[in-house]
């Protein structure tokens, strides 16, 4: 890696080194440089998109003057609110090229930052709960199977032995017939992912600009050419959006509309507790999906609040809603408590499938429209910006993801295609 | 022992065990206090060195006495020991200990503390691979044990209440206030969490209205019940939610625990102030105590919890808390931190050591070892801001009492007493006077720090974890907080938090506003899941419409399942799908099937615009029906998608009844209603939904005109009367009867429309009209058979959510159709005009195998696999005697006749295309 | 829980309502005449405003359709106003 | 059929409490007890209301969410422009359109009515629904137990609630296991 500046290598050794002598030599994760008058690139977002776009930017096409404009602290978006489950059991053959791309990134990532990222490949079963459920399941796994992912029909046995405590017994609202299961899925630590990238990124010698709020765009003749921010102009060969929850905001602030409505994403923790569940589990009845922490808490999600709303904050009904699928789910869950409940603002895209690619305003690039599923595609999403603000290309895996899908009516809708909202 | 019970021993009548040893303790004892009476000192292990730790605190602060307790075989996880009632006859184990909290054979971690500093893990188990290291480490996590046999029922009852005045906390500032507001006439509710009304009464003495303070808190607390206000204890205000909805959690005793959700038009926040720990090396050693916590041990439960009591302090309220121990017996030295102290107090006291590695025995105060059994520790209090943070509150560092406060009120929200700043009972109930002296000196963490000094006692994080933070660039408080896990144990950092600011502020030279702080969320405390979720499980989770005939179904030994939301008979007969199936269609082909279709939509569009409105919710025009006429069409979303298909019944100009699927209706009604108030002129047009006013029995097959006429409906049923697609109105039993000629199986069919009430009848009449007629009860499923025989598509399962309806190869209405209709335009776009759209087809396998539903048509191009769409019903038809199917394909439409591969879990399969219609394509039978 | 007041009924909580869109949008018309472009716009496009914010909702439990405005950050509606005139 | 199928699951009847028998349904709660009321009758209009009230039950005056309503016929109001008029009496009504600007359902089936009574009404109805019973809305419908219903009074203790028929089992359910 061509580091600008010699960091520290991560390894068991150098944790005993620096033990003996009081952990006073670890240098800082990255460094807080005031910006530069211009750069190559500028990525608004210092989340895990914005800041894998930036580590790609140097890595891939040999970019350095880059800089992430983060208006908070890095990682603090939806990167830091997400339930973290990385996934790519999808229909639509564009959706395996682009979730199975950023699964085999992530399967490196670790080493490849010198980062434990903990992405533990725990494994992902969906569960349905008829018979008409089951040939949707089995539709779904055809499709995978057909697009090179891995993937398996469970059966009720299968799914029981995945997670024995399911509610298994006749008195179940969602009995068990079986699931969508795709055992390279798995949950990583989410804070690692952005933290991971950004000390990679800054080891190139980018800039990563915390506390910096873009206020406008540098428009000359109809091009993007910078962005104003709190902490002065910055001028930019080509800039990137990888605003997930802001991403209509900042687009209105270049002067377009996006077909995107915010909405607030809610998911909750329990206490701590020994292992229990080893798997991520998603009910197609109850809409509640959850697996447990390497902490040991569970960690619970569900479905959107149903209005539109930048609020970080959840809301009674669907935390009941998606608690007591939870309990339908794990009768004994119930012995349990809620520690914390937190929510994410995402973008949600008529489709739900993301948006990337060229805006309508020339130097201006877009990865948006992730919905509830931005983590998952961070190392895809990352490549996938970086070389359209690189070459002013698409990717081949990008192109279908084209903003202009929604005027040729060519939408990538799971939901429409499996059955299944994702 | 050291904490010990004072007085008789007489009402120690409560038996339990902890870690396998008896203990005793009285009724109104907490898990906590009785543990203390009976001289426990370990009670439990830190999550990361599994350091001994003793009881820290009194109530929902303590962040060391987690238990699992065990109560009639089932047990519990991570219950707060501090406030737990103790029950007669608990099993209480400590948590991430093993055997036992006082020898935990993990002990030994903590002699490699100095390499597992915060956030070790980032760095390290990264070659070979995370996952051979998982494993071991999430068995090393987790506090308590899930006990699988504990599966709580569903019992939990949600609890609305309206008030104008809600007050959260029963100290001295809430009685106030709700004293007030019942004065001032507001319909007033008060909530505490202790068991008792009385805050800081309850422990430290005062004298208001001329009373002993807890006498006045209960003469309030009575009043205000006398009066018919609201009074909770044991109820915990957890969240506060937009529009300032407040959820409490309410202990029941000998019933379920409960959630109230409470609006009230004026919130006082009255929730006090915790107490917070003075950080200085090997402060969380096992007696080392908040000096609130030891007062309430005291007066609450009589529980001294040492003889020899050293109480280090930076402020003044640290004093009575000496007295009251000295009262009871116990020598108490004060090491003031502060340069003045009071007479007998060591002043400018340094803490440098404690001693005793699972019970204090010493401490080193500026170089002087004193022994004692017990450290206090007084290190200002925090107050409680947690809900009017929630509530979108900001708040402003206050010098003068090293705390952050409220900022200002927020609308409808006030914040009161020591959640405000105020101490002084003066100054809470503005009796003017001299306010009790306070006068606290921060004493924070310096720079130079040495030794390890807790911050966050459960997560085990050190002065020395926030300097490494520090040190690495995690300044932000929260990446503080997520890279050290300070504040995120399950005491959610009450006792942690401020210290952990106030530290990393000294270590980066900035001022503590300048530090911030950390967001608050809900809940304030950990809330039972079930509170939360409530009652809405098992049946009450997404509760299934019910038909009227149930009761007969089930007489009739059907067999239930769940279709479009409404439980119905999937099959009569028992267990044997396969066969009872196979009998019913056969039947509803040869002779006559009657079947239960009262969950298909009816509804009625009524007034004169009533043409106009159906028309444009439909892609086929309906309005120049005849009236008596049915017609069949499509609902679009705007996408031009099918949204769900159905019939069209037309009774006159200005009275149409739109059919749909069941699982469609509340879509279907919602649509309809939209562009009627949206589009149309909403005083001449209205929807009804009649669904439930109707029971719909439907008799199909050769025999059903039989059938029909048996039943004596008057209506005339000669074909030339009641064509194919027309209906008549007759009457059963005195009430209106509606027969309509449509066909779902591709037979002769008539729908009875019946009130619901007249089901019953309907149904037997049938049956017996039916017997010489060899009808049979048929179930959905059979229905679906049928269907398929004649490729009828069902919306949803033959389409999917990019369907259009020449996908169907039905384009009359998009080529012919001159007026606005809903999706019309985007059957228009470049995606519509696709060449290679998937279409409805027929797929006749050779051979006998049935294809399996969700098998996938495949395509190979340069050694490339690809989807070319995917089989959505499949049966072995009993009438063909073969296997059918029907699909979506690619370019199905022109590609009839061709033979294409199917994959199905790694099996292959040949099908070749065919029309969808695979049984009587002429529709002769029909009128068979 | 948010607490929404419909022109009709008065105040009644969210779970008895449906956000039916944003106000103001015009459906183009008729469809042979109306560009991919438009049709996108008005299938697609929204402002999704951080803020003050005008939208239809529907009351379902009474089947009012009505106009909203309200803040997408605070969640403090503004008020609400019946299709056919007259507010709350 | 997949061979995998659990034969215990196949019959979700067995999940599913039956429904109760209506004509003779009633339970006993402490401090209330509820009942199917059998045999009313029931007319949904919507449009010109005043003139449907005119012409299809004179007199019956409009009936809010928790107004008591004191004669037995009354205009239960739904909407803005939509009522359900109730009644021991059969109403004589033409289901379609009116002249005079409304339309008529048949209703009589399409809704079952529970009448709750006691002195702990208020406490159970505060555990089904969530709405201001205080807050005088015109409209009587709302949600109860997270089902659409029209929530009314006959007197100060007796609460009437008349849900869909098809949904009304969940409700009665509801009550039994409290």
């Amino acid at each position: 890696m061509a580091h600008s500046r010699t960091a520290n290598r991560y390894s068991a050794l150098s944790l005993v080194r620096e033990g003996l002598r009081g952990h006073s030599g670890w240098q800082q994760a990255w460094r807080s440089p005031e910006p530069k008058a211009a750069y190559d690139a500028v990525i608004i977002g210092g989340g895990g998109q914005g800041l894998a776009t930036a580590y790609y930017l140097a890595k891939n096409h040999g970019m350095t003057k880059v800089a992430v404009v983060e208006k908070g602290w890095i990682g603090g978006g939806n990167t830091g609110r997400n339930t973290s489950t990385i996934r790519s059991n999808y229909f639509y053959p564009e959706s395996v090229a682009l979730y199975d791309y950023s699964l085999k990134l992530y399967e490196t990532l670790g080493k490849e930052l010198n980062y434990n990222i903990m992405f533990s490949q725990r494994g992902v079963v969906t569960v349905a709960h008829s018979d008409a459920e089951m040939e949707i399941a089995a539709r779904i796994v055809n499709a995978m199977q057909i697009n090179d992912t891995d993937a398996e029909l469970f059966s009720r046995d299968q799914v029981l032995e995945k997670a024995p405590l399911l509610n298994s017994g006749d008195q179940a609202r969602y009995p068990i017939f079986g699931g969508v299961w795709q055992g390279r899925a798995g949950v990583a630590r989410h804070d690692a992912v952005a933290w991971g990238y950004a000390r990679a990124a800054d080891g190139f010698g980018v800039d990563i600009i915390q506390d910096c709020a873009v206020t406008g765009f540098l428009i000359e003749n109809g091009r993007c050419v910078g962005v104003e921010t709190s902490k002065g102009e910055i001028r930019a060969g080509a800039v990137g959006i990888a605003t997930a929850g802001n991403s209509g905001v900042v687009a209105g602030m270049a002067g377009f509309n996006l077909p995107i409505k915010s909405y607030s994403l809610q998911a909750m923790v329990s206490e701590p507790v020994k292992p229990c569940l080893d798997t991520v589990v998603l009910y197609l009845g109850t809409g509640t999906y959850l697996f447990q922490s390497d902490k040991g808490e569970i960690v619970v999600g569900g479905g959107i609040d149903r209005i539109p709303s930048y609020a970080q904050r959840g809301n009674p009904p669907v935390q009941a809603t998606v608690l007591s699928g939870m309990l339908e789910m794990f009768p004994s869950f119930g012995q349990l408590k809620m520690l914390r409940q937190w929510a994410g603002v995402v973008d949600v895209v008529p489709d739900s499938s993301p948006i990337i690619g060229p805006s309508p305003v020339p130097g201006l690039y877009l990865n948006c429209g992730w919905g509830t599923g931005g983590f998952k595609a961070i190392p895809a999403g990352g490549v996938l910006l970086a070389h359209l603000m690189a070459t002013g290309e698409h990717h081949d895996i990008s192109r279908p993801f084209d903003l202009d899908r929604f005027r040729t009516g060519r939408l990538i809708d799971e939901a429409a295609g499996s059955g299944i909202a994702h | 022992m050291t904490s010990h019970r004072i007085g008789s021993l007489a009402a120690e009548t409560l038996h339990f065990t902890f870690d396998g040893t008896r203990y005793h303790g009285r009724p109104g004892d907490t898990i906590a206090s009785a543990l203390l009476a009976n001289g426990v000192r370990v009670v439990g292990r830190s999550f990361k060195y599994h350091r001994p730790r003793g009881i820290m605190g009194y109530g929902v602060e303590e962040p060391n006495a987690l238990v699992d307790v065990t109560l009639n075989g089932i047990t519990t996880p991570n219950l707060r020991a501090t406030t737990e009632a103790l029950v007669d006859g608990m099993i209480v184990r400590s948590v991430n200990a093993s055997p036992t909290a006082a020898d935990d054979r993990k002990g030994f971690l903590d002699r490699f503390a100095q390499f597992l500093p915060a956030g070790f893990y980032y760095k390290t188990f990264i070659w070979p691979d995370w996952h051979r290291f998982e494993p071991s480490i999430r068995a090393m996590a987790g506090l308590g044990r899930l006990d699988p046999r504990n599966q709580p029922p569903a019992q939990n009852p949600q609890i609305a209440a309206h008030c104008d005045v809600l007050v959260i906390g029963g100290g001295p500032a809430g009685l106030h206030a709700a004293q007030q507001a019942m004065g001032e006439g507001k319909s007033v509710m008060l909530v505490d969490d202790q068991p008792v009304i009385g805050g800081s009464l309850l422990s430290r003495s005062a004298e208001i209205d001329g009373k002993p303070g807890l006498e006045w808190a209960a003469t309030v607390s009575a009043d205000l019940q006398a009066n018919g206000h609201r009074v909770l204890t044991d109820t915990t205000a957890y969240g506060i939610y937009d529009h300032n909805l407040v959820a409490l959690w309410q202990r029941r005793a000998g019933q379920s625990d409960a959630q109230w959700r409470v609006r009230a038009k004026e919130i006082v926040l009255a929730a006090g102030a915790i107490e917070r720990p003075l950080i200085f090396p090997d402060n969380d050693r096992p007696g080392v105590m908040l000096a609130d916590a030891a007062l309430s041990y005291l007066a609450r439960h009589k529980v001294l919890v040492g003889r020899r009591i050293v109480l280090a302090t930076n402020n003044d309220r640290a004093y009575p808390v000496a007295d009251a121990l000295r009262r009871a017996g116990a020598a108490v030295t004060i090491a003031d931190l502060r340069p003045q102290a009071s007479d007998g107090a060591l002043a400018s006291a340094k803490i440098e050591a404690v001693h005793g590695p699972k019970g204090v025995e010493a401490v080193t105060i500026s170089g002087q070892r004193i022994a004692a059994d017990s450290l206090l520790m007084a290190g200002g209090l925090t107050p409680s801001v947690h809900l009017y943070c929630q509530a979108g509150g900001k708040l402003t560092y206050d010098e003068t009492i090293a705390a952050f406060v409220p900022r200002d009120d927020l609308p409808g929200i006030r914040v009161v007493g020591a959640a405000a700043g105020q101490y002084a009972l003066t100054e809470i109930l503005s009796l003017g006077g001299e306010p009790h002296p306070y006068a606290i000196a921060p004493a924070w963490p310096q720079r130079d720090a040495k030794g390890r000094q807790w911050v966050d006692f459960q997560n085990d994080v050190t002065v020395k974890d926030i300097a490494l933070a520090e040190r690495e660039n995690f300044r932000s408080v929260e990446h503080l907080k997520r890279y050290t896990t300070l504040g995120m144990a399950t005491d959610q950092g009450k006792t942690s938090n401020m210290n952990g600011l106030a530290t990393m502020a000294a270590l980066t030279g900035q001022t503590i506003p300048q530090t911030g702080t950390t967001t608050y969320r809900p809940p304030f405390v950990p809330v039972p899941f079930g509170v939360v979720a409530g009652r809405r499980r098992g049946e009450f989770f997404n509760p299934v419409r019910r038909l009227v005939l149930e009761r007969e179904h089930r007489d009739a030994g059907a067999v239930f399942r769940e279709y479009g939301g409404w439980l119905r008979p999937a099959w009569f007969g028992g267990a044997n799908a396969a066969a009872n199936i196979r009998r019913e269609a056969i039947a509803a082909r040869t002779t006559v099937g009657i079947l239960d279709g009262s969950p298909l939509g009816k509804i009625e569009v009524i007034g004169a615009d009533a043409g106009a409105l159906v028309d444009y919710n439909s892609y086929n025009t309906l309005s120049n029906l005849k009236p008596s006429r049915i017609r069949y069409g499509f609902m679009l979303t705007e996408s031009g998608v099918i949204y769900d298909d159905g019939v069209t019944s037309k009774i006159s100009d200005e009275h149409y009844v739109v059919s749909c699927s069941s699982g469609h209706v509340a879509g279907v009604v919602a649509r309809l209603e939209e562009w009627r108030q949206d589009r149309f002129d909403p005083a001449r047009v209205f929807v009804h939904n009649s669904t439930p006013q109707w029971a719909t029995l439907t008799a199909s097959g050769p025999n059903s005109k039989a059938l029909v006429a048996a039943l004596g409906l008057g209506v005339d049923l000669d074909d030339a009367a009641l064509p194919h697609m027309a209906f008549a109105d007759g009457q059963f039993q005195a009430a209106p009867a509606r027969v309509s000629r449509v066909s779902f199986t591709g037979d002769r069919s008539y729908e009875i429309a019946v009130p619901s009430a007249k089901a019953a009848s309907l149904l037997a009449a049938m049956q017996e009209a039916g017997k010489p007629l060899d009808a049979v009860l048929m179930g959905s499923e059979a229905l679906l058979l049928l269907r398929a025989e004649k490729g009828y598509v069902i919306a949803g399962k033959d389409t999917d959510g990019t369907t259009m309806p020449q996908d169907l190869g039905i384009i009359g209405p998009m080529q012919k159709r001159q007026n606005e209709y809903v999706g019309r335009r985007s059957l228009l776009t470049d995606n519509a005009q696709r060449p290679d759209r998937s279409h409805f087809v027929g797929l006749t396998v050779e051979g006998d195998t049935t294809l399996p539903v969700g098998a996938h048509g495949v395509e190979t191009l340069n050694s490339k696999r690809r989807s070319i769409g995917f089989v959505t019903s499949s049966y072995d038809s009993p009438t063909l005697n073969r296997p059918i199917a029907l699909g979506l394909i690619e370019r199905g439409m022109e590609r009839k006749g061709e033979v294409i591969d199917l994959v199905h879990l790694g099996q292959t399969f040949r099908a070749r295309i065919a029309e969808p219609c695979a049984f009587d394509p002429e529709g002769a039978r029909l009128n068979a | 829980m948010q607490l929404f007041s419909c022109p009709f009924c008065g105040p009644r909580d969210e779970t008895e309502f449906t956000f039916g869109g944003e106000a103001g949008k015009e459906r183009p018309e008729p469809a042979p005449d109306v560009s991919a472009e438009d049709w996108s716009k008005y299938l697609h496009r929204v402002g999704n405003p951080r803020g003050r914010t005008r939208e239809i909702w529907v009351h379902h439990t009474c089947g009012e359709y009505f106009l909203m405005e309200r803040d997408t950050v605070s969640h403090v509606v503004a008020g609400t106003q019946s299709l056919r005139g007259g507010g709350a | 059929m997949p061979d995998f199928l659990p034969k215990t699951m196949l019959d979700r009847g067995t999940f599913w409490t039956p429904v109760p028998d209506w004509t003779s349904a009633r339970l006993h709660g402490d401090g209330w007890s509820a009942r199917a009321v059998p045999d009313l009758h029931r007319v949904l209009v919507s449009g010109n209301l005043e003139a449907a009230v005119a012409s299809l039950a004179p007199g019956a005056p409009s009936i809010g969410l928790w107004q008591i309503a004191e004669r037995e016929i009354h205009a239960l109001r739904i909407g803005r422009d939509r009522m359900l008029i109730t009644s021991v009496e059969p109403l004589a009504a033409n289901p379609g359109w009116n002249a005079d600007g409304y339309a008529v359902s048949l209703a009589d089936d399409a809704y079952r009515t529970v009448e709750i009574q006691g002195p702990k009404l208020r406490e159970l109805i505060a555990e089904m629904s969530f709405v201001d019973l205080e807050g005088r809305s015109p409209s009587a419908a709302t949600l109860v137990c997270g089902q659409p219903a029209l929530l009314h009074r006959t007197s100060p203790d007796c609460a009437r609630l008349h849900i869909e028929a098809p949904l009304a089992t969940t409700i009665w359910h509801w009550l039994e296991r409290r």
